[in-house]
């Protein structure tokens, strides 16, 4: 353990310089079946991790021996398997719940996502609550999938939707938030953590403000869990949203954990097999929180290999993790700023491992694809995030996205690609 | 329906084989029901169902001056694990004061939700519902009765029991 | 191929007494990992198929090398493995489409199972478009999951929820059809068969009444698709939803298969990610169909497992498989008949291998318990028909549900256990 | 954005090596694009927009009398795929008959989207394309300018072309 360079490094990165046995990165890195790939004849470098992570090998065995022992729904039946898998869906509903610290697996919905999440708290809270008049605030560097829900919300309740500007650096400008608030904003909805820029939000200070503004509090933290501590309760989130397979979990796997006073305010959406207590010919009643919200039969061989992915995470710990990212994003920030007409957009000084830029010349599709030949897996588009880019002057970016099984040296490999990309397109123009 | 808290509970007890479930002294109760008739619906001071399964238990109560259970009876339809925690309920319940009672009541649900490790706690033939404890999905079947006694305690403090009408 | 006992039968019992050359049931069989598998010291004996069926080894396989090989987000990214990814993602929805003969990929939506994909259609096609007065169809032997999403559209709307009435032999009481659909019904929803009297409805007569009566059909698929030959066209649906998990396929996928121009008049339900074209600040602008129904991240490596389950399907034929469930569905009720004091509920004679019976003086809970302990796996409850079930007096019953990998002499160990049950609850009663 | 067809063309071209996508011949087209230039918004007879990267291209078109291109333009932003076939469109356009172009684009849509075979079919450069086919995300970009072009061709035939205004 802690003999590689990027240890020292996080080490010293590491706010408690003392004694911190970091985990062996490259032993982590080892389990993880695509990262030994090769692509186009190249070792496989993955920085498209803000979209999706690779799995470990614990995580797809996990999801393969529900498959291969107990197959089974879950809930409804009394046999042996079916317990079983109950048994396992189940801790994982408490797994997720401890894992960001959320008040409890009572008040925890299973979904598919974040996406699935968040559209839950907008049709299910959201509509049948708000009023002409009434405000939902978020920031201008939402994902479209904590956007276009209260755009539809707004639609559908005449509601006003406001936006927290971003300022230059790629932070949120706090200076007309008392007016934006305002005195009818219901709703808070915002990110933690920028899938484009990478910012950090200062969440705990905006859900205080819209806390005593009467306002309820929605953290998208789609970008955070697998990158630092998440706690629900010091964000003071009254929902919060995230995805499995963006921590290193299986696909169709997210979580809506929730303040339960909230979750009992919230109508179910979906209506069918699980979420009812009684059935007549023209009317139902439901049945308790957070099964309510859950019609017809989950994902539930990826919500018990999701078990697995908390357990990784939990065996490495969050903080060595996050002291991974600080030491990689360093890296990625220095190779990135030293490569001719690259860009970074983001300067956000509390910010991960998330990094967006443009190169002179060159279009983000034209670069991600010359990347490609070299092996070298990275984002270009809107990224989800169309007024955020078009804040900043861009239609499409690039994007590299770390996970905590990066080496520092990929980033070598990926600024040496970028140079020769940008010569390959501007040829004799250069 | 299904307490998540339930299910995660760590350190729960074992899976135990349904053998464990069906012993002679669970069946016993089943079969022969202490304190089982059919009441009158003005008797009945709780009822409780089950939607999942249609369970259904209906329970009379009538406390003495002292607050202690003077009678007890129950009627309705169930399983061989419902009536028989309704029966062993009700044997025990005679006799006994309120309080106590639904004290007792709380900490079977506990028990049985594997909160708390398991105790006969002096009520006779209480260990035959142990084994439910392994068997999640049938733990509402020991506690309908439980939950029933609870509510009917509650209102017996109000109203007298009027006995058939 | 063909020398077991069970293939002679259905060779027999087969349409074309020709040369009908069978699959290799025993050796198809042996594909499934969990059907090798002791419960409780007995060899497992899976009756519980109408809730999930069993998944052979290369729908496990095919999942687990998405994760293992190409792991990566769909649609969005530039770099080999989201493009691989997405290959074979999109390749199964078009295999779903084939598969229930729907009219192509491009009117498929990617869902997490056959709840999802109605209450789709009830949010995104009726809310929309029910006026009060306007009346919703269904049947009185629906599954919550195409039952409870109607009583909600009603409710939101004002428009009328009625049903056809279910006949003792549980089959569909038609008399009275044409008033039940009369000049204001919308939507004609019903199962194609019932997922606990087993009953096959004759659907296509159904939708061409309620065609000429102006209304769409949503057809549930969701019992039929592993038993019989489905083909949306000759059943004349409008829309089609149907479950992986109940064909052999991962948990958490399903589809819902439409005609484009009902898939076009459709709003989307959720937001987000994929399933918009321009994001304003305010107001976004819709992908085309079906991608504008899948919003956030799916469950891509489910999806990809289910293309396998496509593969075995076809392969092994659904004349093939509809022959084997009925000779397995004709053994299943001669063995149950002739249980002492049991009572099967639902004699229709076009049916398939779902059997729901009461056993005499003995609770459904409790036997399925008993019949637990003897390794087999039965369902015991409301099955998520209520409705139906009160309509035959019953509020749980036990039921035995089969797929093509049951062996005949299964069903001997299930009436052996049954009579064993009966006897141990009765004791000295008896 | 992603028509499902595309993606499960079934006997579609093999992967290639993304080298064939950047080919000089292409890269040369991307770096000076021929019949580029800026347009006034009076002569744009056709307006593309690829909300997805925010590629655009914008169009103009003037038809002789005998129907055939006597003059076009484009102008826009794109990556390399899209202004190199924006540029081999041009070039192959002018002096050609609008019928016959309009039926070229949708021929040169359906060979991208691998549903027929990649046939050059007398066009200048064209093959620098045929990679593309390889990599369904970018099919989009190469389409583009055709499907502006078709666009275009239509409303040439009713309004004729302003010159710059
Ligand atoms: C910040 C943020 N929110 C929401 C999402 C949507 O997550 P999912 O696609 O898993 O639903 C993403 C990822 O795509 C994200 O980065
Ligand atoms: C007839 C029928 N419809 C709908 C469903 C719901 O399917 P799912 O739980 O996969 O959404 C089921 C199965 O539970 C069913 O049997």
């Amino acid at each position: 353990m802690g003999t590689h360079r990027e240890n020292a490094d996080a080490q010293a990165a590491g706010a408690a310089a003392g004694a911190v046995r970091e985990p062996d990165w490259e032993r982590v890195r080892g389990d993880f079946p695509v990262l030994h790939r090769l692509v186009r004849g190249r070792p496989l470098v993955y920085f498209d991790n803000a979209a999706t992570t690779q799995k470990p090998a614990i995580v797809i065995r996990t999801e393969c021996e529900y498959y291969g022992t107990c197959t089974a729904n879950v809930h409804r039946a009394i046999h042996f398997m079916a317990e079983e898998a109950t048994r396992r869906y189940e801790a994982v509903r408490a797994a997720a719940a401890r894992f960001v610290d959320a008040p409890g697996a009572a008040s925890t919905v299973v979904t598919r996502g974040t996406t699935e999440a968040i559209n839950l708290v907008a049709r299910g809270w959201a509509i049948p609550r708000l009023k002409p008049g009434d405000r939902i605030l978020v920031t201008g560097m939402e994902h479209h999938s904590n956007l276009v829900p209260w755009q539809m919300a707004a639609r559908a309740t005449g509601a006003e939707l406001r936006s927290i500007p971003v300022d230059d650096a790629g932070e949120l400008d706090l200076r007309r938030l008392p007016e934006l608030l305002g005195n009818r904003t219901r709703l808070l909805a915002l990110t933690h953590v920028s899938n484009v820029l990478g910012t950090v939000n200062p969440v705990r200070q905006l859900a205080d403000a819209a806390h005593a503004a009467g306002a309820a509090v929605l953290v998208d933290a789609a970008q955070s869990v697998a990158h630092m501590p998440v706690s629900m309760a010091a964000l003071g989130a009254d929902f919060l949203a995230f995805s499995g397979h963006k921590m290193c979990g299986p696909t169709g796997v997210g979580f809506l954990c929730a303040r339960p006073e909230r979750l009992e305010e919230m109508e179910p959406v979906f209506g069918g097999g699980e979420m009812i207590a009684r059935v007549e010919e023209t009317e139902s009643t439901w049945a308790e929180i957070p099964h309510r919200f859950e019609a017809g039969t989950p994902n539930i061989a990826g919500v018990i290999g999701m078990g697995a992915a908390f357990e990784v995470f939990s065996e490495l710990g969050m903080d060595a993790v996050q002291r991974r990212d600080a030491m990689l994003t360093r890296v990625a920030l220095e190779q990135l700023a030293a490569v001719p007409g690259l860009r970074i957009v983001g300067a956000a000084p509390d910010r991960i491992g998330v990094v967006a830029f443009a190169l002179e010349d060159a279009h983000p599709h034209d670069v991600a694809q010359l990347l490609d030949r070299d092996g070298i897996a990275i984002r270009a588009g809107h990224m989800c995030a169309q007024p955020l880019l078009r804040r900043f002057g861009h239609a499409a970016l690039n994007r590299a996205s770390l996970a905590f099984y990066n080496r520092p040296e990929e980033f070598d490999v990926l600024a040496e690609s970028l140079v020769r990309a940008r010569r390959a397109l501007a040829g004799g123009r250069e | 329906m299904y307490s998540p808290s339930r299910w995660s509970a760590r350190g729960g007890p074992s899976p135990v084989d349904a053998n464990d479930l069906y012993q002679e002294v669970l069946l016993d109760h089943f079969r022969h029901p202490r304190n089982h008739g059919t009441l009158a619906d003005g008797e009945v001071l709780a009822d409780e169902e089950n939607p999942n399964c249609g369970d259904r238990i209906r329970l009379a109560v009538r406390l003495a001056p002292d607050g202690t259970v003077a009678d007890i009876r129950f009627d309705g339809r169930g399983c061989a694990i419902s009536t028989a925690s309704a029966s062993i309920m009700t044997a025990h319940a005679r006799g006994r004061p309120a309080g106590e009672l639904s004290d007792l009541a709380d900490r079977f649900s506990a028990m049985m939700r594997a909160e708390i490790p398991f105790e006969e706690g002096g009520v006779e033939d209480l260990a035959a519902l142990a084994g439910v404890r392994s068997f999640p999905l049938r733990v509402k079947c020991a506690t309908m009765a439980w939950h029933a006694l609870k509510k009917a305690l509650a209102r017996a403090a109000e109203k007298p029991f009027s006995g058939r009408s």
